[in-house]
C-alpha cells in the first residue's frame, strides 16, 4: 500500500503494462524525454528504451494513424494526445477509422490500442485547453471511453485499457493529476465497463465522472449534513462499455437521479443515461430527473469565470437540495 | 536493377532497361492487368444492370500501378489501398468472386456486405483495407511500418494514393513521421491528373503533385511511367528493396490515366475533348504490355491463353455471385467489438 | 410557385442569397465546375463567376480555415464539406476555432459563415460516407445546427443561415436530393430555431429530423390507419436555437414522445430532447420518452443491411405502436 | 532594398545592408524590443507572485522577429498570433496594461479575462487572435487574405508560427491554398530551435523546418536572422510588398531562440548546457539593437530614455492592473453569439 498521486499513477500503470507485455509501446508529443508535459510519464523512457517510447512531431494524425496501423498488424500502442481538445485535430481517426475498420471489414481488422489524453478543466487554460470531451468519443461506435476519478482506478481501468482487443479513449482529468490516493502494492487491473457506488444512500442517485465525482461526494455530504438528503453517488468512470444496470438499479431504490457533468450540456454523456433512465426506469422515478452540467458556453480564462461555469460542490447541492424540495 | 538518372531541375527519371523481369515474371503482370481490366469492366456492367449499388471507384487505365506494385512486392509485405482499391485487391490475389459478391453485397462478398466497394480488405493477402477518408490511410500505413522496424520483421508497408491527396494534411504529417523514423513504408502516388472532376493541375502548386514535394522530407524525387508495368515493377521494387534494407521511406509518383469517370455517378464531362482518346490510343498500359511481351519472345497464344482464362473466371466469378444471397442481415450488429458483437452495456 | 427537387433548391437558396449580397462567398471540392458530386451547386460558377464560387483542393481544414478567415473580416462564406463525414478531418475549426473565436474575444470576433455538408445514409456508400452527424455539431458551444427536410426549409433555412451573424452548419441530406416539393416564387426567408408541426396530433408527440420526417409522418399515417392511433409528428428543422417551446408544448398536450433519430444512438440530438423533456415536463408524461434510433454500429454498406440499420416507417410505426399500448 | 542571394544548395540568405531604416523606424524598433523584453519579463514575475494564472508563454529572446514584423506592416494589416502572440500583440500597439490584465484575469483585460494568454486579440489593432491549437490559424489567415483579394483591400494578412508547427497538417494544407489562389498572405515561422520540449531536430525531416519546405509550395526558400530586427524588418517588408502587389504569399524563416521556458510549467532542462547563455552573450536582439542603433549614430541618452519611459509604462500598467477588479462573473455567459448571448433554446 503506498499513497500515490493520479499522475504519478499514470506511469505506474502505463509500466505495469509495458513490463507484462513487449508488444506495448507508446508515442505522443514530449511524452519520453520530457516525461510528459504533465509530468504522467517521467521514468518510462529510461525504463524500456528508446524504442518503446518515443517522442513525436506536432503531428497528431501522424500519432493516432500510427498507433492505429502498429495495433492492426501486432502491436498494443499507448498514443497520447497531450491535451482532449486536440482530439479535433486528428478526429478522423476516432470518428472514422479504428472505431470503425473491425466493422468495415466483417471482423477481420484489430485495433487494440489507448489514447489517453489530458481532459477538463480548473487550469484556467482558456477555451482550446480544458474542455471536457468525452461525449466527442461516447457518440462514436466502436470505441471505448473511459474516465477514471483516482489515482487507483487509473491503474487498473488503464491496465483493462491496454489488455482490451479494442480501441479505448482514456481520459485523464488534468484537474486531478496532484491528487493523492492509496494504492496497493502488486499487479493492479479493474473491468472496462463497471460504474462504482462510492456512496450508498437512499434519497437520490447522483451520476457523476472524473473531476465531477469528488465534488458530487462533497456535495452528497453537506446535502446530508444541511438537509438530511442522504444520497448514493456512482462513479460512472466508464461511457463505453455502460454499466446501466447498477445505475438503474440505483434509481430503482433510490426514484431520484441527477448527473454531474463537467461538459458543456448539449448531447453530454448525463443526456444518455437521462434518457435511458427515463426510459426504463420510467416508472421508478419519483420526480424529473436533472442534468448539473457547464453551461453550454466554450469555458473562458480566468479564475472566477471558471469556477463559476463547471459545477462546483455548492451548485451541486443546491441544485439537487432544491429539485427534491420542489 | 533499376536505374535511375537524375537531373539537375527536375525528379529522377527511370531508365527503361529489360534485365530483372523474366518470361514468368512478365506473364504474372500481365495476367493481373488483364484481370483488374475485365474485373472492373464487369463491375461497370454489374452497375449497369443495377447489380452493384453504392458507389464504385474503377482502375480502368490504371491497371499497370497495380500489376507492377503487387508484383514487385513479397508475400507478407502490406497494402493500404483507397476507394480506388479493387485493383490492388485483385493484384494481391484476392479472387476476383469476393470482390465482385462485396460490390453487390452478397454473401459471398469479401467483408459480407458490410464494407462494399470503398473497404474492399482481405488481411490473409496483405490487404490492410481500402479508406475512403483521402489521406487517412498514410500515417496508418506508417504504423504498419513502425511494427515491422520494431519486431524485426522484414515487411513493407505499401500506401497508394492519387494526386488529389497530396494536398490534404495527412500526407505531410506521415512523410515527415516516416521520414525521421525510417520506417519501411512506400507511398505510391498514381497521378491520374484529376482529383474528383478537378484537374489536380488547378488545385496543385507544384506540377509533380508527390514528386515536387519529396525535398520538403529529404527524400529524392522519383516519378515513373504508370502505364508501363515493367517501369512500375523497377521502380517499385527498387524502393520495396530499400525499405527492407532499412533504408527508409520512398515517395514514388506514376503518372497514369482513369478511363471511366471519378465513380460510378461521374460521366466525367470535364475532360478536355480527345483526351481519353489519346490514352486509350496511345497509353494503354495493356496495349503497351501485350507489345512488350511480344517483343521479349513471348508468343500470341500465350498472351489468348491469359486472356481467356481471365474472361472465364470473371464469368464464372459473376455467375457465383449473381446465384449467392444477399448478405445475411443476422450479422447488422457483430463484430463492432472483438467479443463479435456491439454490446455497449450491459 | 414550381415543383423543385431538394437538390435544385440548394442551389436556388444560395443564388438567392448570392444576388442579394456581394459578400456572399462559395467555396469547395468540385463545387464550382462541375457543380457539386450531388449536383446541388449547379450553375453558380456561370452566374456568379470565379471569384465569388470556388474549387479547392482536397484540403478540408483549408476550406473551413478560409472561410472562417473570410467571415472574420467581412465575407460571408459559404463552404461545402463534400460527405458530413469529413467534418472529422476539419473538426478543429467547428469544435475550437469558429465556434469559440467570439466568446473568447470578448465579442471582437464574429463568423458569419455556412458550412454545408451532405449528411445520411441510404445511398449504400458504407460506413465512412453515410453518417447522420449533426450531434457532432450540436454538441460544441457557439455553433447553429439546422437540417432541413424539405426543399422549401432547404431555401428558407439557407437563406436564415447565410444572414445569420453566427456560424452554421447546415446538414443536406443525400437520400432527400432528388425529392420534390412546392416552392413559392421570389423570395424565401425562414427563422433559425423554429420547429414545426408537420402532422398535429393529439395520442403522441414524434420528433423527427431530415430523412427521418418523411418516414415519421408515414409512420404516423400508418398507426392512424392500423391502430386509431393519432400522432403529432414535428419537423425539428433546427438543432441550435432549439425550439423547446413548440416540443414542449406538444408532448403537455399528447403526454407522450418519440424521438426518431438517424444517428446511431449515443449522444444522439434525442437524447438532450429527453434529458429536456423528462425534466421539465415530467409530469406531463403518461409514459416513458421512447427513442428510436439506427443501433449503435459503423453503417453497413450493403442495402439489405443498411435498410435494417436505418429507423425504417415499419420499425418506427412498430415501437411507437408497442410502448403506447404496453 | 532587401537583396538575397541564393546559392545552389541551400535556402536565399537575406544580406544584411542599411538602406531604408531611418533613424525614427529604428528607434521605434527599438522601443518595441524594449517594451516586449519589460512586460514579458514583469507576466513572468507576476506570475510567481501567483497573480498570474494559467499558462502563458513568453516570447523574451524573439523580441526582434515581433518588432521587425510590426514595422513592416501597414495600419490595416492583419497579425495572426498563437499562444506565444503577447509580443506580436503589443508590437501592434496594444496597451501593456491590457495585456498584462487579460493574464491576470482583471476586468481590464483585453478580453476581460474571457480568453487568457492564449488568445489575445484586438481586432481594432489588426491582431485577428492567437490561436492556441497549432496549426489551426493558418488557413484562417488564408481566408482574411482571400477577403483582401476578393474586396480589392490593400492589406496584407500575416501568420505567426513556431518550427514545430511545420510538421502539422494545416501548415500544408495552407501553404497550397495560398499558393494557388496567389494571396497576399505571409507565413511568419520563427525557429526558435524548439517545439515544446523537443528540439526541432529530432522531430523533422529538414534542416529547416519552414524554408526546406518552400519549394514544395513553388515558393522560394527565405531566412533571416531572427535575432536582427533590420533583417527581419527588410526580409518581412519585402514579403508583405510583394503580396500587397499582388505577387502572392511567401513563407518566411527566422532563426530565434526563446530565453524562457516554452510555459510558465517549464524549467526548460533539456536545453544542452550552455546554449541559453550563448544565446544571451551573442545574441540577443536587444543587444543587437543597441549596438546597431549606436553605430547608425544615435545617442545613449535617446536609447536610455527609452528604456526608462518603456519601464515606466510597464510599472504603470501593473499597478492598474494590481488594482484592477477581477473580471465580472456577470459576462459568463456572453456573447457566444453576435446577439450577446448565449441562448441555445428559446
Ligand atoms: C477527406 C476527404 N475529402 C474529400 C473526399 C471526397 N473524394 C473522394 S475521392 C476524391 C478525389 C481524390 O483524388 P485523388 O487523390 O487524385 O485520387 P483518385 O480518385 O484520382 O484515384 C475526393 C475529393 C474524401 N473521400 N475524403
Ligand atoms: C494541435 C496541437 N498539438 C499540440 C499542442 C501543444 N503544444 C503547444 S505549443 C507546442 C509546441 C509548438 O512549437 P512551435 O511551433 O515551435 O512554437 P513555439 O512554442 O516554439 O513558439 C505544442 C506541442 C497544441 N497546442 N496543439
Ligand atoms: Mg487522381
Ligand atoms: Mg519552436
Amino acid at each position: 500500500m503506498a499513497e500515490l498521486t493520479y499522475r504519478d499513477a499514470v506511469a505506474r500503470g502505463i509500466a505495469q503494462e509495458m513490463s507484462r507485455d513487449s508488444d506495448v509501446v507508446f508515442l505522443g508529443e514530449d511524452i519520453a524525454k520530457a516525461g510528459g508535459v504533465f509530468k504522467a510519464t517521467v521514468g518510462l523512457l529510461e525504463q524500456f528504451g528508446p524504442l518503446r517510447v518515443r517522442d513525436t512531431p506536432i503531428s497528431e494524425q501522424a500519432i493516432l494513424g500510427a498507433a492505429m496501423g502498429a495495433a492492426m498488424t501486432g502491436l498494443k500502442p499507448i498514443a497520447e494526445i497531450m491535451f482532449s481538445d486536440f482530439i479535433a485535430v486528428c478526429f478522423d481517426y476516432l470518428a472514422n477509422e479504428f472505431s470503425k475498420s473491425r466493422y468495415m471489414t466483417n471482423g477481420q481488422v484489430k485495433c487494440p490500442l489507448v489514447v489517453r489524453t489530458g481532459n477538463g478543466g480548473g487550469a484556467r487554460f482558456g477555451a482550446q485547453h480544458s474542455q471536457s470531451v468525452e461525449n466527442w468519443c461516447m457518440m462514436i461506435p466502436g470505441l471505448k471511453v473511459v474516465a477514471p476519478s483516482t489515482p487507483l482506478d487509473v491503474i487498473g481501468l488503464l491496465a483493462a485499457s491496454v489488455r482490451d482487443p479494442d480501441p479505448v479513449i482514456f481520459f485523464e482529468h488534468k484537474s486531478l493529476y496532484a491528487v493523492k490516493g492509496e494504492v496497493p502494492d502488486g499487479e493492479i487491473v479493474d473491468t472496462l465497463g463497471t460504474a462504482k457506488i462510492v456512496r450508498p444512500g437512499k434519497d437520490a442517485t447522483i451520476l457523476a465522472l472524473a473531476m465531477m465525482v469528488p465534488r458530487a461526494l462533497a456535495a452528497a455530504e453537506r446535502l446530508k449534513a444541511e438537509h438530511g438528503v442522504d444520497c448514493e453517488v456512482i462513479d460512472v468512470r466508464s461511457l463505453v462499455p455502460l454499466d446501466t444496470q447498477t445505475m438503474l438499479a440505483s434509481v430503482a431504490r433510490t426514484g431520484r437521479v441527477f448527473t454531474v457533468e463537467e461538459n458543456p450540456r448539449l448531447c453530454g454523456w448525463g443526456a444518455e443515461l437521462v434518457s435511458i433512465i427515463a426510459d426504463e426506469a420510467f416508472y421508478d422515478l419519483d420526480g424529473p430527473p436533472v442534468r448539473i452540467t457547464t453551461p453550454h458556453i466554450p469555458l473562458p480564462a480566468a479564475d472566477a469565470l471558471e469556477d463559476l461555469a463547471i459545477p462546483s460542490v455548492q451548485r451541486i447541492t443546491n441544485t439537487i437540495q432544491r429539485s427534491l424540495s420542489a | 536493377m533499376a536505374k535511375t538518372q537524375t537531373t539537375a531541375a527536375g525528379p529522377s527519371v527511370l531508365v527503361r532497361t529489360n534485365d530483372g523481369i523474366d518470361a514468368d515474371l512478365r506473364l504474372r503482370m500481365y495476367r493481373s492487368q488483364v484481370q483488374i481490366r475485365e474485373a472492373e469492366q464487369r463491375a461497370n456492367d454489374l452497375f449497369l444492370q443495377n447489380l452493384v449499388k453504392g458507389t464504385s471507384h474503377l482502375s480502368l487505365g490504371q491497371e499497370a500501378v497495380a500489376a507492377g506494385c503487387a508484383a514487385a512486392m513479397q508475400p507478407g509485405d502490406l497494402s493500404f489501398c483507397t476507394y480506388r482499391g479493387h485493383a490492388h485487391t485483385l493484384a494481391r490475389g484476392v479472387a476476383v468472386e469476393k470482390v465482385l459478391g462485396e460490390l453487390m453485397g452478397r454473401d459471398n462478398g469479401l467483408l459480407r456486405g458490410k464494407g462494399g466497394s470503398m473497404h474492399l480488405t482481405s488481411i490473409e493477402h496483405g490487404v490492410m483495407g481500402s479508406y475512403a477518408i483521402i489521406g487517412a490511410h498514410l500515417p496508418i500505413a506508417c504504423g504498419a511500418a513502425w511494427r515491422a522496424q520494431y519486431k524485426g520483421d522484414k515487411d513493407v508497408s505499401v500506401c497508394f494514393f492519387g494526386d488529389g491527396t497530396t494536398n490534404i494534411g495527412a500526407f505531410h504529417e506521415a512523410l515527415n513521421f516516416a521520414v525521421i523514423w525510417k520506417l519501411p513504408v512506400v507511398f505510391v502516388c498514381e497521378n491520374n491528373l484529376y482529383m474528383e472532376y478537378t484537374p489536380i493541375s488547378e488545385v496543385t502548386a507544384v506540377a509533380n503533385p508527390a514528386a515536387d514535394r519529396a525535398s520538403a522530407y529529404g527524400l529524392q524525387p522519383i516519378m515513373a511511367d504508370g502505364q508501363d508495368a515493367d517501369a512500375v515493377y523497377r521502380t517499385a521494387k527498387a524502393a520495396f528493396d530499400k525499405a527492407r534494407a532499412g533504408g527508409g521511406p520512398s515517395l514514388l509518383e506514376f503518372k497514369t490515366y482513369r478511363y471511366s469517370g471519378h465513380s460510378r455517378a461521374d460521366p466525367a464531362k470535364y475532360r478536355p475533348a480527345g483526351e481519353l482518346e489519346h490514352w486509350k490510343a496511345n497509353r494503354d498500359p495493356i496495349k503497351i504490355y501485350r507489345q512488350r511481351a511480344l517483343d521479349s519472345g513471348i508468343s500470341h497464344a500465350q498472351l489468348d491463353e491469359i486472356e481467356g482464362s481471365v474472361k472465364q473466371e470473371v464469368d464464372q466469378a459473376t455467375e457465383k455471385c449473381k446465384a449467392a444471397p444477399p448478405t445475411s442481415v443476422d450479422i447488422l450488429c457483430t463484430d463492432v467489438y472483438a467479443d463479435g458483437g456491439w454490446a455497449w452495456r450491459n
